[in-house]
């Protein structure tokens, strides 16, 4: 909790751990933060400075999937390293204290680093009834604005602290909402997917650890060095889509020799994330690689966004019952045109007068 | 390294760039002594690229190991000036990959303040070997 | 609203929306056109004869005699914008999913680059037959504010189209969601404007075809 | 009673169908038209694209059965067709357009643009809007039935003229002949040597033939004002006789409207088929050569093109006997550079020609024709419509060009060969 300790090259110092072991850690972490090799003196240079800051993290409508995906992340490693280096002083899932003590705790870390501390959220926060959701008897929605009040900044790890996630999809029974719709004055920095890539979570800690600030964000808040880019353009079977080549099921000839799955569903046009780069399980592979379709788990609304197998280009609604509809009401609405028509044209011709040499000019 | 039976050229589509992109840095170490330093782990990788690139570069006639924080090795490629560099933990997992174009990796080199750390050192050894020898 | 929000409103209410107008669109024209009717031509046709209206769908796709060289760039564009457009309507692969996905039939795609050649070659075909449109004194006293909205209703789907294809203005989402959309417009006035004639064609071509046709002359 | 507005406006919800809803409803305004409209080739006015002449109709259309439309003029968006805007229009409809139907031939979305002013003549005739020299040709038929006034005393002088210069028998009013021959005014006017012609032929080929006393005329004013009711009181006399008569066929002259009138619009215009075959003469002349029954000998041995006769050729199909003929006749007969069903218009078809109006316009546009025989740089053309001729004959005169132009009947009759 010594948020005016050390800072932490002096403690990876106290540790024993040389400058050129700094610097091994320095490269690791730009690499970890996906910025270039050429940034590693000023990470270098920002570490000399940082202390350990203090984070509280906080849970609601969730699945743990997001812990879990980063405490699978291959810890003893630079994840725990960092992991480390920063006083995570509440976590409901992962602290021993329980009850009273637990929120004690969460209390005096609020208390001791006011406006200094990383609020980390994982779930989304239902606002239909306060009851739906509670810890310790204080309702999600109570706790965040309490606990975001001193954060210097809120991180909204996975999809639903980021964008509502699986309890906003339709028809979203608890009224559930992402962070970003509730705090408004702080910083709301979103790592979005379901789960979020590990490094990525300890990536943005890494660079609030080492700079003290957030890393640039899009407009969607997410970071933009992890999600820049759409897993589409980052991946390595791209080239297929280009030339055409396309698997049209799981287990046909295209789908063994790796072409693109953009048939089955893949929603990697529309991704953005660092699956295609960054990949799972110490970088061993990301969905596609595995022969199945990114679902876009880490965009807004994508548990909304049509059938994960159905190609992005193919209609999602009710197409062929509105164009069966329409083809009723156009034929309806034709055959009573028609009939008028007709009867325009009959009436016409009924009320024909015989043209003599005598209505060739008009009378004057 | 997952194995994939395809054999396709977009399983290592991306090896070729990538060697060329080493071919510049040569160039530049040359012209100018710039280094150049390439974070494998920020490239879109298919199942084959990275055999292919290490099998394309060859093994050359440095390998050290440096043990800080984990075992870090520092290989040469066939191709003088180029370097793998691969970091890893205490428990012998990669957590880095570099490639890297200098005349000595940074890391190679013994560290300005490691130096001086070690400098004091040997002088305080040496003292308690005076202190102990009067 | 978020790119993708759009993207899945365009692909899902947007889409069945837009193909439900068009459809209805496009039945109720037909019904007034044909309701018309024809009266039955009482004068014996020729025998054998080499016109017919089923020959002059196809046969009108070529320029008669002498009129290529009077109006190249009518020509020129006209051929370029259609068949550019054809080739990316039906051969890009994510188009012909979505006719799969509408009616289950489907046939092989094109690699993106034809593909990406074919559009910017309609888009550049839509830019001279619209300099031709105010330069040419014909074209330009005889066109109004439709044949101008056509032209661009026309545009916006395939330039919307490029630019997602190539990740630029917006990103691909968005455009993406922006393409579709200009779809839909372009679906929606289709039966109610001059773009009716990508339906209309068929009949009046086969008309043609058929007045002269039993005259004994190939129209 | 008299013309109205509104029995414009009747006509044109009468006329209007299911291919010329097609048609507006495919126009793209592409233009291609008026590159094919000697109007607007020769003057260089964008007035005179053949789609714009139509304006009005395509307008009455989208307001009287389209719903758009409908709800267009309904909420004022749309005004309705004015009897100001039909007396504008009259001129375009009448004086520059011959419905020649080349415009047809190029639409690329296959309007047939002739077909539609044709019709739309049905609703300006019944407006008031038909030019004077067309109203006055029309009543002239009726009246008399001749768009010039010729009288049957003059026919039988004619007659007399041949019968006498040829040495053949023209029979009248004779029943159950294998042909019934009629003539155009200008015929019996200008050229009478076709009748001589036409005798002469059908006597070698050892056919019958006759001509009617009450049935001598060909044309029909009334299709080129665009008054059916006309037309059909026109061509009924033409039917009547052919009936009375039992003639196997009748013959159309060397007159395109006429053919167009009796062929193809007559049995339309009766409601019922008829019960004798209608030929043109080419057409006639191109059965007995096959049948051979028409002996010809010697040639015209002098370079010399032909005119194809808008609605002989490309409105009514035939357009390969008269090549069979002059190729067995001409030693040097050379194709015009736009021939055929592709042929230009001497400017004066379509009732034109009846409309002292549009004589100046005409005049104008005949310069394409002028263009095409100077390139070929021949002095002789033939042609099967009298109507061309002396429109031509008049160009010719105008533009001071020394081209004489033959009728391809009477070229025939030339070179028969009477000794067999």
């Amino acid at each position: 909790m010594a948020i005016d300790g050390p800072t932490i090259a002096e403690v990876l110092r106290q540790q024993g751990i040389s400058r050129r072991g700094f610097l091994k850690f320095c490269a690791t972490t730009a690499s970890l933060m996906a910025l270039p090799p050429s940034m590693v003196p000023a990470i270098a240079a920002a570490l000399q400075h940082a202390r350990r800051p203090s984070v509280i993290w906080l849970s609601f409508q969730e699945c743990t999937g997001c812990t879990e995906s980063l405490t699978r992340s291959h810890s003893p490693s630079i994840e725990g390293l960092i992991l480390e280096q920063i006083s995570l002083d509440y976590h409901h899932t992962l602290q021993a204290a329980s009850g009273t003590a637990a929120e004690a705790a969460r209390e005096a870390a609020m208390r001791e680093n006011a406006g200094k501390y990383l609020l980390v959220v994982d779930g989304s926060i239902p606002l239909g009834n306060a009851g739906f959701s509670t810890i310790a008897g204080i309702s999600n929605l109570d706790m965040l604005k309490e606990t975001a009040a001193g954060a210097a900044a809120v991180i909204a790890v996975g999809t639903c602290a980021a964008y509502g996630g699986i309890p906003a999809a339709q028809p979203n029974p608890t009224g559930a909402v992402p962070v970003s719709a509730i705090i408004k004055d702080k910083p709301v920095l979103n790592v979005p997917g379901c789960p979020p890539i590990p490094v990525v979570i300890t990536g943005v800690l890494a660079h609030f650890l080492t700079f003290g600030s957030l890393p640039e964000l899009d407009a969607l808040g997410r970071p933009k060095a992890f999600y820049g880019e759409s897993i589409h353009d980052r991946c390595y079977r791209r080239p297929f889509y280009d030339q055409g080549k396309f698997a049209e099921t799981f287990d046909d000839e295209g789908a063994r020799k790796g072409w693109c799955l953009f048939k089955l569903g893949c929603k990697g046009p529309v991704t953005y994330n660092a699956c295609a780069t960054t990949k799972w399980n110490q970088g061993v592979s990301f969905p596609i690689q595995s022969g199945h379709g990114c679902i876009g788990c880490s965009e807004p609304g994508f548990w909304d966004a049509g059938p994960f197998y159905k190609a992005l280009s193919m209609p999602i609604g009710p197409a062929k019952a509105a164009i069966g509809a329409a083809a009723v009401a156009g034929l309806a609405a034709g055959a009573a045109v028609a009939l008028r028509n007709r009867s325009a044209k009959k009436s016409a011709q009924a009320a024909h007068q015989k043209v003599t040499i005598d209505d060739l000019e008009k009378s004057k | 390294m997952p194995s994939t039976p395809a054999d396709d050229e977009a399983w290592r589509g991306n090896a070729l760039p990538l060697l060329n992109e080493i071919r510049h840095a040569l160039d530049r170490l040359l012209a100018s002594g710039e280094t150049t330093v390439i974070d494998l782990g920020a490239l879109p990788m298919g199942p084959q690229d990275e055999a292919e690139l290490l099998a394309a570069l060859g093994t050359g006639e440095v390998d050290a190991t440096i043990n800080a924080g984990g075992p870090s090795s520092v290989r040469e490629t066939a191709f003088h000036g180029v370097w793998l560099v691969t970091h890893r933990n205490e428990t012998g997992e990669t957590q880095a990959r570099f490639i890297e174009v200098a005349f000595v990796p940074e890391l190679l080199m013994s560290q300005r303040e490691d130096v001086a750390d070690s400098a004091k050192a040997l002088s305080e050894q040496l003292r308690e070997e005076q202190n102990i020898r009067k | 609203m978020t790119a993708l929000e759009l993207l899945t409103w365009a692909r899902g209410t947007g889409l069945s929306l837009a193909l439900a107008i068009c459809a209805f669109g496009i039945l109720l024209r037909l019904f007034e056109i044909f309701s018309l009717g024809r009266k039955a031509d009482l004068s014996p046709p020729r025998d054998a004869s080499p016109g017919s209206g089923w020959r002059t769908i196809v046969s009108r796709s070529l320029p008669p005699p002498g009129l290529f060289k009077r109006s190249p760039v009518t020509y020129i564009g006209g051929y370029v914008f259609h068949i550019g457009f054809a080739i990316t309507l039906f051969f890009f692969v994510p188009h012909i999913e979505l006719v799969r996905g509408l009616t289950g039939l489907s046939w092989p795609g094109l690699p993106m680059q034809v593909v990406d050649i074919s559009a910017v070659a309609a888009i550049l075909a839509l830019f001279a037959v619209l300099a031709s449109r105010l330069m040419n004194p014909v074209k330009r006293f005889l066109s109004g504010f439709q044949d101008y909205l056509a032209w661009l209703l026309t545009l916006l789907p395939l330039l919307t189209g490029y630019l997602a294809f190539h990740h630029v203005v917006a990103d691909y989402t968005l455009m993406l969601a922006l393409h579709v959309l200009s779809v839909e417009l372009l679906l929606v006035a289709l039966p109610f404007t001059k773009l009716f004639h990508t339906v209309s064609v068929f009949v009046s071509r086969w008309y043609n075809g058929d007045i002269f046709g039993r005259k004994g002359v190939a129209s | 009673m008299s013309a109205t507005f509104d029995r414009g406006i009747n006509a044109f919800k009468e006329v209007l169908d299911a291919p010329i809803a097609s048609f507006f409803s495919s126009c793209v305004h592409c233009g291609l038209c008026a590159e094919a409209c000697l109007f607007y080739t020769e003057t260089g006015d964008p007035k005179y694209t053949p789609i714009h002449k139509l304006e009005p109709l395509r307008r009455a259309w989208q307001q009287e059965y389209t719903l758009l439309g409908k709800l267009a003029k309904l909420t004022g968006l749309a005004k309705a067709v004015t009897d100001e805007e039909l007396a504008e229009w009259g001129p375009l409809v009448y004086d520059s357009c011959t419905l020649c139907g080349r415009c047809s031939m190029v639409c690329p979305v296959g309007n047939d643009i002739a077909y539609m002013v044709r019709k739309m003549r049905e609703g300006m005739s019944a407006a008031g809007h038909a030019p004077e020299g067309l109203v006055t040709a029309t009543t002239r038929a009726i009246q008399s039935g001749s768009p010039a006034g010729v009288k049957w005393v003059t026919v039988q002088a004619q007659i007399k003229r041949m019968q006498a210069e040829f040495g053949i028998e023209i029979p009248v009013n004779q029943e159950n002949a294998d042909y019934l021959v009629l003539m155009s005014s200008w015929e019996i006017l200008n050229y009478p040597e076709y009748l001589g012609a036409v005798g002469r032929i059908l006597n070698q080929a050892g056919a019958t033939w006759t001509l009617a006393q009450d049935a001598y005329e060909a044309t029909n004013s009334g299709i080129q004002i665009g008054a059916s009711d006309l037309a059909r009181e026109l061509v009924g006399r033409i039917v009547g006789a052919a009936e009375r008569l039992k003639v196997k066929c009748v013959i159309s002259p060397e007159c395109g409207h006429a053919y167009t009138a009796i062929r193809w619009e007559g049995p339309n215009l009766m409601g019922r088929p008829f019960g004798f075959e209608v030929k043109h003469i080419l057409e006639v002349l191109d059965d007995l050569r096959r049948a051979g029954r028409l002996k010809l000998k010697g040639t015209l041995d002098k370079p010399l093109t032909y005119h194809d006769p808008c609605q002989i050729s490309r409105r009514g199909g035939v357009y390969e006997q008269p090549r069979t003929l002059l190729n067995q006749l001409a030693p040097q007969f050379k194709e015009m550079a736009d021939s055929g069903v592709m042929n230009w218009c001497c400017g004066g078809g379509g009732g034109v020609s009846a409309n002292e109006r549009a004589e100046p316009l005409r005049m104008t546009v005949f310069k394409r024709k002028k263009a095409q025989i100077e390139e070929l740089g021949v002095k002789t053309m033939v042609t099967a419509c009298a109507n061309c001729r002396v429109v031509m004959e008049e160009a010719l005169e105008h533009y001071h060009m020394n081209v004489e132009i033959l009728g391809l009947t009477e070229l025939v009759a030339e070179h028969l060969d009477e000794e067999q």
